[in-house]
C-alpha cells in the first residue's frame, strides 16, 4: 500500500496544484501506525502528512456533508475504498452531499486491519506495524511479533464487498484484483439458529456494555440526521445513558431500523465501538431480511435507487412470517 | 401491568392501534354486535396503519404493555391506497428484529380487519389476549423505573 | 508485606466480598470493565479497563429524587444515600490519580453527597502496572505506576501478588483478609519491579510530551490559537473520549415518566455534544470546534486556573485507543508543540 | 397548560349500564389539566350540547374530552359544539367507552376502570392538541383533458355541458381516437363511425371546449384547483384557419412511401395527410419527416395546389400555458406489440393480422374498400382462425397478466359479420375461455355459434406455418376433445392484448398519479373511488385505468366527468387541517417522505434556515396541504421525526400510549 500512498500524494499534488480541487480529504498519520486521523489538506506541501496504509478503514464520506456545507470555495478531493463509495453514493441518493462539489480518486485496498484483534491476540504496546505480504511483522516495546494478515482484518474486510468503486471519477490502484470476503450473513444465521433464550443472552451480554457514547451513530453515514430522535427532548425518545437494559434495546432497535434499507453495511459502526459490540449484526440482520423477503438489495449500489422501507410490492410476505419461522 | 388488588390476579395489558378507516371501525362493529374481547385490550386510533411508527410499539413496551398488536385495512384496500403496504414491511422488519434480540415473537402481531369484520376484530382480540396471558408478564422489554 | 499466590486470588476476592461489595476488572463480552464479584468471576490482568473506575463513586446514571402527585399534592422522595462499604481491586495508578481529580469537583463545598458516601464506603486497591503500553503517559502528570498510591498497594510478580497496606483503611481491609494473604519480607522483589517499570516508562513513546505553556494563565494564548481547526475538523462529536475518560465529570440531570411518578436521575454528559448545555436560546458552543476545544482547555488550562495547577488528565491513554478517529489529548499537545523529543 | 372539561354520556343505559359513569367522573378529576368533569344522560342532545357549551364558557375550557360513543359517531357533532362555544373544533377528543367498552364488556369494575385508561389517554392527547385550521385554495373553473378518444370526448362534453371550459389535448392530428379506427360495435352491430362522428363535431363546435389536436402536456405543475400546465402545439405547416380540408394536397403529394397509420399501415399515404375523412378538425398536417420540401428542400408541390393558401413551412412548434382545477387522464390503450409472439408468424405473413388491422379491412374506407381480402394475394379467403388472449393471461416476460376484456366480444363480432357477409367461409376461433359479462353479450356470442355456426375451438394454437401452397397451417389442441388438430387455412387474426398508451408514464410522472405494474394509472380506492387518481384533481376516465369496453368507457368518462364538476362547482376548496407538517430545523432534505407519499404533496425547495443563528441554505421538505391527506406514510419514513403529523402528532400518540400504560 505504501505503493498506493505515494501515487495518491503525487496525484493529489497535482490537482491541487492544478486548481482542479482546493481541499483534499485523506489520512493523516499519527504517533503510531494504527491512529491515522481523517483530514483535510489544503497545500501539496502538506500532503506529507497523508497517509494510506493498513489501518485506513475508516469511511470518509460522512465528513463530506458539512464539507459541502461550508462555503469554501473549489472542489474537495475524497479518498474513497471500494466499499466507501456504496455511502458515497447512498449520501447522493439522499441529497444529503453536492456531486458537483466532489472529486473522487478511488484507491485500492487489499483489506484494512483492526488494531483491536490485534490487542486481543496478545499484543502489547505495539509501536508499529509492517505490512509483509500475508504475513505482519509487529513491533511492540515488548519485542517483535509476526501475525497472519488475515486474521488481522477489521470485521468488514473479512466481509469485503469486493473491489469496484461504485463512484469515481479516477481510480489509483496497484493492488490484484481481489475476491469477494466471506459470506457477511454467517454470524447472523448463527444467532437465528440460537433458541430464543440464547439470543437474549447474547445481546443481553454484548448491549449492557454499550456507554451511549454515541460514536456508532455519529460515525454512521446514513445516521446523518440534522438532529437525532435521540437528541430531540419533544421526540418522546430522548436520553443521554442507558440507564436500563430496556434503553440499551431501544436506542441500538432504532437506530438500526432507521438506517435499515439505508444502511450500506459499510462496518463503521462495530468498527469504532469503544466497547467492541458487534453492531454490524444488527445492521446485516435487516439486510438480510429485506433480501430474503423483498429481494436483494443494496443501497448506495446504484445513485437514486429506491430504499426498501419506502418500496413495497402487493405480495410482500406478512408480519406473520416471523412468527412462523426459525427458532422459537 | 396492571395488578387486580381484590383478585389479586395478574392482568395483561395489551395496546392495539386501529386504522380509523378498517380496523377501528371493525372494533366499532365489534361492539355494536355485542362481540366481546378481555378489556385488557385499549385501542388506540391512528390514520393509518402507515401512522404507526415503531417507536410507539417499543414505547409500549417500555411503559409496561405486555402485548402490542397492530390492525389496519386488508392489504389492496387502504384509504390512503398504499399505507398498509408500507405499514407492512415496516413491522415484518421491527418484529423481526425484536425476535433476534430474543424477545417472544408472539407479543407483537398484525391483523388486517377490515369496517365489516366486527367478529373477526372480537375473535382476533381474544386470540391475542389469550396468547399474552399464556406467555405471562413481559419482563425482557420494559423499563424497570416503571414497574410498580 | 504480604503475599498471595496467584493461583490462590479467588481466595482473596471471597474474603474480601465476604464483607462487603467487591469490584474487580472482569472481561465480559470481550471487554475488561469493573464488575461486581460474584464467586467465580475471573479477574482480568489486562492493563486497562474500558471504562474507568470513576462510576464506583460517580456512576453512569444514578437516581436522585422522585416524585408522585397523590390527591392534588406532589410528594417528594430523596433517593436514600448509599451505605454498602465496597472494595475496588486493580485499580492503576493513573485511575487512582484521577480519584484526587474527582475529589476536587464533587467534594468541595457543598459536597456531593452520593459521591461522598460512596468515596468513603470504599477501600481502594491498587495494581502497578507491570506491563505499560504505548498509549500510556501517566508519567507527563508525575504519575508513577511503579507505586500507586491508593489505600492499598499491590504488585503482581511472578506468580505471585504483593500486598502492602497505605492507609488506615488499608490496614483494616489487610486485616479483614489476613487470613488468606502470608506475611513476607519481599521489598527487595518488589523494589526491582519498580525500577524495571520505572525503566519502561521512561521509554515510552508518549513520555517525552512537554506541559510547557500548559496551565491556569494559558486561556489567551491558547484559546484562539489556529490549531483548533485542523485538530477538531474530523472529530465526530460523540462521546467515547469522555466517557472513557477516568476525569471528565460532566453531567445532566433528567427527568422519566414512570407513568406513576417522576424519576429523577443524573448522567454523565459529554461537552463533546451538540446539546451540551443548551439552553432556551440555544447552546453557547454551537460548532464543533468550540466544543472539541471545551474539553482540551478544560482540561488542561480550566481545571489547574481553578485547582492549584492540578491538570484534569492522569495520562491513562483510553482515548488514545478508543477514540473512533484516533485524535486525542497526546496530539493535542503535540499540535502545539508540546513534544520534548 | 390546557383548561380541559370531560363529559362522560350514559348513553341512556348503553353506557350507564356497564360503566359507572359517576366514578370515571370521579377518577379524571385529578388529571392533569382536567378542571371540569360531568356525566349526563346524552350528550349528543341538545341539551347535553348546552351543557357543554356553558361548562366551556363557565370554567373557560380549551378543550373537551368527550367520553361517549364512537368518534366515528359523533366526533363531527361534538365538534360543531366546541366551535358554536368559541373553541377550536380540533381541541375536541373522544374516549369510544361505547362500542370500545360498554358494550363488549359485563363486568361492572372491569368496564368502568377501563373507560377511565380510555378518558385518561385522551385527556393526555387533548393537552397535546393545538387548534387547528383548515385551509382555503381557490379553484381555476377550467378543465384539462388528456386524450381525444370517445372517453375524453365523452367527459369534455359532459363537463362543457354543465357549463365549464374545457381543453382536450389529443397528441394525434384528429379526435375519435381508437374508436374512429372501428368497423361495427358489438353487441348491437351498429357503425362506429356513425355513433362517434357526431359526437366528434359536437365537441369541435360546443362553445366551452377548445381542441389541442396534434398537441402534447408539457408539464404540469400546481395542485388540485391550481394546475398550471404547458401544452406543446406541435408545428402542422398547415395553417389551421385557413385549410378547408378540401384535401387536394393530399391527393397530389409525391411522397407516399409511408404507411398510413389510420389504416393500420395496410396502406400508404401522402407526406401530407388528413388522417381520415371525418377527422376532427377537419384540417391537413405535414409530416416532416417525410414531405420531400423538408429532407430536401425542393417540391412545395402542395403550397401551390393549395387555394387556400394555408401551407406554411415556417411553422414553429408552440407553447400554450393555461390553468386549471381538475384534469382528466383519458390516454387510452394501444395493441400491444404481438411481433414477440412469433410462433403464429405475424411478422413473416401477411395473411396473420391483429384484430385492429382485420376491423380496418372490414371497414369501407379501408384499404380494401370493405371486402375481405388475404393481403398477400388479395384473394377471397375461404377458411379464417381467431386466435385469444394472444398476450393476455400470459405470465411470461413477453405478455400480459390481465385480461384484456374486449377480446371475446370483438372476436365473436368479427366471425360474425364475416359469416353474414361471406356464408362461404369457415370461421374458427381458439379460446382459453369466452367471456361474456355484460348487458346483451352472452346472448351475442351464443348467436355467433348458434346462429352462425363459428366454429369455437377451447385450446391455445401452438404454431403457424405457411404451406407450399401458399396457405397457412395452424397447430393447435382441442382441450376438450384432448387431441392435437392440423388446420388449413387462408387468414389467422390475432386478438392481442391491450395496453395502455406509450407516454402514459410520462403523464403520470408529470402528474405525480401512480401506475401499477402494468402501467394502468391506479385510482384512490378501488371500489369507492374507481374514477379518481389518489392525487387530488386529477381523474381517471376510460382504458388508462383498466381494460374496458365503449360502454364501459363511456360511463366512466361521465362518472369523471361529475367528479371534476363536483370540484370546479366549489368556489373554495376546505383543505383537510390534519396534514403533515415538517420541522424545518430537523428536516435532512433525504427525500424519504416523498418516496412514500401516494399523493404527491411533499417536494423540496432550498430555503435558508437560521438554526440558533448558524443560518444556512439547506433542502427542505415542504408539504402542500392541498393534496396531503394525513395518512402519516411521511412520518415514520422519516427518520429525525422532522415529519409530523397534525392531531395524530408523535406526542399525541405517545402520550396516549402512557396514559394507557400508566
Amino acid at each position: 500500500m505504501q505503493k498506493v500512498r505515494g501515487l495518491v500524494i503525487k496525484r493529489a499534488g497535482e490537482l491541487l496544484s492544478d486548481g482542479t480541487v482546493t481541499r483534499v480529504l485523506g489520512y493523516k498519520c499519527g504517533d503510531f501506525f494504527y491512529d491515522v486521523t481523517p483530514a483535510f489538506f489544503e497545500s501539496a506541501d502538506q500532503l506529507s502528512d497523508l497517509e494510506y496504509g493498513s489501518f485506513c478503514g475508516a469511511n470518509l464520506s460522512k465528513y463530506l456533508i458539512n464539507a459541502c456545507k461550508d462555503q469554501k470555495e473549489g472542489k474537495i478531493l475524497v479518498l474513497l475504498k471500494p466499499c466507501d463509495t456504496y455511502s458515497f453514493n447512498q449520501l447522493l441518493t439522499e441529497h444529503r452531499i453536492d456531486r458537483d462539489k466532489i472529486y473522487v480518486i478511488g484507491v485500492g485496498c487489499k483489506g484494512m486491519l483492526d488494531i483491536e484483534k490485534l490487542k486481543a491476540m496478545g499484543f502489547k504496546g505495539i509501536t508499529k506495524v509492517l505490512d509483509n505480504g500475508d504475513e505482519l511483522d509487529i513491533k511492540t516495546i515488548y519485542g517483535d511479533k509476526k501475525c497472519k494478515r488475515a486474521d488481522a482484518l477489521l470485521e468488514k474486510c473479512v466481509c469485503c464487498k469486493g473491489k469496484d468503486f461504485k463512484a469515481f471519477d479516477e481510480v489509483i490502484d496497484v493492488e490484484e484484483p481481489g475476491e469477494k470476503g466471506a459470506d457477511r450473513f454467517e454470524g447472523v444465521a448463527l444467532l437465528e439458529n440460537m433458541t430464543s433464550e440464547e439470543r437474549f443472552a447474547f445481546w443481553n451480554n454484548e448491549l449492557s456494555k454499550c456507554i451511549r457514547c454515541n460514536a456508532c451513530r455519529n460515525v454512521c453515514p446514513a445516521c446523518s440526521c440534522m438532529k437525532c430522535v435521540f437528541d430531540n427532548p419533544v421526540s418522546g425518545a430522548a436520553g443521554k445513558v442507558n440507564s436500563n437494559s430496556f434503553e440499551e434495546k431501544m436506542f441500538h432497535i432504532i437506530r438500526a431500523f432507521h438506517v435499515a434499507g439505508r444502511c450500506t453495511d459499510c462496518g463503521e459502526c462495530s468498527r469504532v465501538c469503544p466497547q467492541g459490540i458487534p453492531l454490524h449484526l444488527l445492521n446485516r440482520k435487516f439486510i438480510k431480511d429485506i433480501d430474503e423477503l423483498y429481494g436483494d438489495y443494496q443501497a448506495g449500489e446504484e445513485v437514486g435507487s429506491r430504499a426498501p422501507l419506502v418500496n413495497f410490492t402487493f405480495d410482500d410476505a406478512e408480519p406473520s412470517i416471523v412468527h412462523e419461522r426459525g427458532n422459537e | 401491568m396492571q395488578v387486580n388488588e381484590n383478585a389479586k390476579e395478574w392482568k395483561p395489558l395489551i395496546v392495539a392501534f386501529c386504522c380509523n378507516w378498517c380496523s377501528y371501525a371493525g372494533a366499532d362493529l365489534a361492539g355494536t354486535s355485542r362481540l366481546s374481547y378481555p378489556a385488557d385490550v385499549k385501542i388506540i386510533r391512528v390514520p393509518c396503519s402507515c401512522r404507526v411508527n415503531p417507536m410507539f410499539i417499543l414505547k409500549a413496551f417500555e411503559k409496561g404493555a405486555d402485548g402490542v398488536i397492530m390492525c389496519g385495512c386488508h392489504p389492496g384496500d387502504c384509504h390512503y391506497s398504499t399505507g398498509n403496504y408500507y405499514a407492512r414491511r415496516r413491522m415484518t422488519l421491527l418484529f423481526s428484529m425484536l425476535d433476534y434480540l430474543g424477545i417472544d415473537r408472539k407479543r407483537t402481531r398484525v391483523e388486517w380487519v377490515s369496517a365489516a369484520e366486527g367478529q373477526k376484530f372480537s375473535l382476533v382480540m381474544n386470540d391475542f389476549a389469550k396468547t399474552i396471558t399464556e406467555l405471562g408478564e413481559n419482563v425482557k422489554l420494559g423499563d424497570i423505573r416503571c414497574k410498580k | 508485606m504480604y503475599t498471595i499466590e496467584k493461583s490462590k486470588l479467588s481466595d482473596l476476592f471471597g474474603a474480601i466480598s465476604a464483607s462487603c461489595e467487591l469490584y474487580l476488572p472482569v472481561k465480559k463480552a470481550g471487554q475488561n470493565n469493573f464488575t461486581k464479584y460474584e464467586a467465580g468471576t475471573e479477574y482480568c490482568d489486562e492493563l486497562k479497563t474500558v471504562k474507568s473506575p470513576k462510576d464506583m463513586f460517580f456512576p453512569q446514571s444514578e437516581n436522585i429524587v422522585s416524585f408522585e402527585k397523590t390527591d392534588g399534592k406532589i410528594k417528594v422522595t430523596p433517593d436514600t444515600i448509599p451505605t454498602e462499604k465496597t472494595v475496588v481491586f486493580g485499580v492503576r495508578a493513573c485511575d487512582v490519580a484521577s480519584f484526587d481529580v474527582l475529589d476536587r469537583v464533587f467534594l468541595s463545598e457543598p459536597a456531593d453527597s452520593f459521591y461522598k458516601a460512596r468515596r468513603e464506603n470504599c477501600t481502594v486497591v491498587a495494581t502497578a502496572c507491570s506491563e505499560p503500553e504505548e498509549s500510556c503517559f501517566c508519567s507527563v502528570f508525575g504519575i508513577d505506576p511503579s507505586e500507586p498510591k491508593a489505600d492499598v498497594a499491590t504488585w503482581f510478580v511472578g506468580e505471585k501478588l504483593y500486598w502492602k497496606a497505605l492507609t488506615e483503611k488499608g490496614e483494616e481491609l489487610t486485616k479483614a483478609v489476613a487470613s488468606v494473604l502470608t506475611e513476607e519480607n519481599a521489598d527487595g522483589t518488589v523494589e526491582a519491579e519498580k525500577a524495571k517499570i520505572k525503566e519502561i516508562v521512561k521509554n515510552l513513546p508518549l513520555a517525552s510530551l512537554s506541559l510547557d505553556g500548559w496551565d491556569g494563565d494559558a486561556t489567551e494564548a491558547k484559546f484562539d490559537a489556529p490549531e483548533w481547526e485542523k485538530l477538531s475538523a474530523s472529530c465526530l462529536g460523540c462521546g467515547a473520549c469522555t466517557f472513557v475518560c477516568p476525569t471528565c465529570q460532566c453531567y445532566d440531570i433528567r427527568d422519566y415518566d414512570t407513568g406513576h411518578g417522576i424519576q429523577r436521575y443524573r448522567c454523565w454528559d459529554s461537552c463533546m455534544y451538540n446539546d451540551f448545555t443548551m439552553m432556551a436560546h440555544g447552546t453557547p458552543r454551537p460548532s464543533q470546534l468550540q466544543r472539541f476545544r471545551q474539553r482540551f482547555m478544560h482540561k488542561l488550562v480550566y481545571f489547574p486556573a481553578n485547582n492549584d495547577g492540578m491538570y484534569s488528565c492522569v495520562g491513562c491513554g483510553r482515548c488514545v485507543n478508543k477514540c473512533p478517529i484516533s485524535m486525542n489529548i497526546a496530539k493535542v499537545i503535540k499540535a502545539f508543540g508540546g513534544d520534548k523529543s | 397548560m390546557q383548561r380541559i372539561g370531560v363529559f362522560v354520556c350514559w348513553c341512556g343505559s348503553n353506557i350507564a349500564a356497564t360503566v359507572d359513569v359517576a366514578k370515571v367522573v370521579e377518577s379524571v378529576k385529578g388529571e392533569p389539566g382536567v378542571c371540569f368533569a360531568q356525566d349526563y344522560q346524552y350528550m349528543c342532545s341538545e341539551a347535553g350540547q348546552q351543557l357543554i357549551i356553558n361548562a366551556i364558557h363557565e370554567h373557560k375550557l380549551t378543550g373537551i374530552v368527550v367520553c361517549s360513543c364512537s368518534p366515528r359517531m359523533h366526533e363531527a357533532t361534538f365538534r360543531k359544539t366546541a366551535e358554536k362555544a368559541g373553541i377550536n373544533p380540533y381541541m375536541v377528543e373522544i374516549a369510544n367507552i361505547r362500542e370500545h367498552c360498554s358494550w363488549i364488556h359485563k363486568d361492572k369494575d372491569e368496564a368502568t376502570e377501563k373507560a377511565v385508561i380510555l378518558a385518561r389517554a385522551a385527556i393526555a392527547k387533548v393537552n397535546l392538541n393545538a387548534p387547528l385550521q383548515p385551509g382555503e385554495s381557490a379553484v381555476t373553473k377550467r378543465a384539462l383533458i388528456i386524450g381525444g378518444g370517445i372517453a375524453g370526448i365523452q367527459s369534455a362534453l359532459d363537463i362543457a355541458d354543465a357549463g365549464y371550459k374545457v381543453d382536450i389535448v389529443e397528441r394525434s392530428a384528429t379526435i375519435g381516437g381508437k374508436m374512429a379506427q372501428l368497423d361495427k360495435t358489438f353487441p348491437t352491430l351498429d357503425c362506429a363511425a356513425c355513433i362517434l362522428t357526431p359526437k366528434m363535431v359536437e365537441a369541435a363546435q360546443h362553445p366551452n371546449i377548445t381542441l389541442y389536436t396534434y398537441s402534447e402536456v408539457e408539464s404540469v405543475k400546481g395542485f388540485v384547483g391550481n394546475f398550471d400546465v404547458k401544452i406543446k402545439k406541435k408545428a402542422r405547416f398547415v395553417d389551421e384557419n385557413k385549410c378547408t380540408g378540401c384535401a387536394v394536397c393530399t391527393t397530389k403529394c409525391p411522397s407516399r412511401k409511408g404507411g398510413n397509420e389510420f389504416n393500420c399501415n395496410l396502406d400508404n399515404r401522402g407526406a401530407v395527410y388528413i388522417p381520415f375523412a371525418q377527422a376532427v378538425p377537419n384540417v391537413a398536417v405535414i409530416d416532416s419527416t417525410r414531405c420531400l420540401h423538408f429532407k430536401t428542400g425542393k417540391c412545395g408541390l402542395c403550397e401551390k395546389v393549395c387555394s387556400a393558401g394555408a401551407i406554411k413551412f415556417d411553422q414553429q412548434d408552440e407553447i400554450i400555458e393555461e390553468k386549471y382545477g381538475a384534469i382528466v387522464v383519458a390516454t387510452g390503450f394501444q395493441i400491444s406489440d404481438v411481433t414477440k409472439f412469433d410462433e403464429f408468424q405475424y411478422t413473416k405473413h401477411p395473411d396473420v393480422i391483429t384484430s385492429l388491422e382485420l376491423e380496418r379491412i372490414m371497414n369501407a374506407a379501408g384499404p380494401t374498400k370493405g371486402t375481405l381480402l388475404r393481403m398477400s394475394n388479395k384473394e377471397h379467403p375461404k377458411d379464417i382462425v381467431f386466435v385469444q388472449c394472444v398476450g393476455s393471461r400470459d405470465n411470461t416476460a413477453r405478455g400480459k397478466c390481465y385480461c384484456s376484456k374486449i377480446c371475446c366480444m370483438y372476436t365473436a363480432k368479427h366471425a360474425m359479420l364475416i359469416r353474414e357477409k361471406y356464408p362461404d367461409v369457415n370461421v374458427h376461433v381458439f379460446y382459453i375461455d369466452v367471456r361474456t359479462p355484460g348487458k346483451n353479450f352472452d346472448e351475442f356470442y351464443r348467436r355467433a355459434v348458434e346462429q352462425y355456426n363459428v366454429d369455437y375451438i377451447k385450446g391455445m394454437v401452438g404454431k403457424v406455418y405457411e404451406n407450399e401452397n401458399g396457405r397457412l397451417t395452424v397447430q393447435a389442441v382441442d382441450l376438450l376433445a384432448d387431441r392435437r388438430i392440423m388446420l388449413e387455412t387462408d387468414m389467422v387474426v390475432l386478438a392481442a392484448a391491450i395496453e395502455p398508451s406509450s407516454g402514459v408514464k410520462d403523464i403520470a410522472s408529470m402528474l405525480t398519479a401512480s401506475i401499477d405494474t402494468n402501467n394502468f394509472l391506479t385510482e384512490a380506492h378501488p371500489k369507492l373511488r374507481p374514477v379518481e387518481s389518489p392525487t387530488a384533481g386529477v381523474f381517471l376516465s376510460g382504458v388508462c385505468q383498466g381494460p374496458k369496453d365503449i360502454p364501459e368507457t363511456v360511463s366512466q368518462a361521465g362518472a369523471a366527468a361529475v367528479k371534476v364538476v363536483g370540484l370546479l362547482a366549489k368556489d373554495k376548496l376546505v383543505t383537510n387541517p390534519c396534514t403533515a407538517t415538517p420541522n424545518e430545523l430537523m428536516c435532512n432534505g433525504c427525500s424519504s417522505c416523498e418516496r412514500v407519499c401516494p399523493y404527491g404533496a411533499i417536494d423540496y425547495v432550498e430555503k435558508e434556515v437560521n438554526d440558533h443563528g448558524k443560518r444556512e441554505v439547506r433542502r427542505l421538505a415542504r408539504v402542500n396541504s392541498a393534496l396531503c391527506q394525513g395518512c402519516g406514510a411521511c412520518t415514520v419514513a422519516c427518520p429525525s421525526g422532522a415529519m409530523d403529523l397534525k392531531g395524530f402528532s408523535n406526542r399525541q400518540i405517545m402520550a396516549e400510549v402512557d396514559a394507557i400504560c400508566k
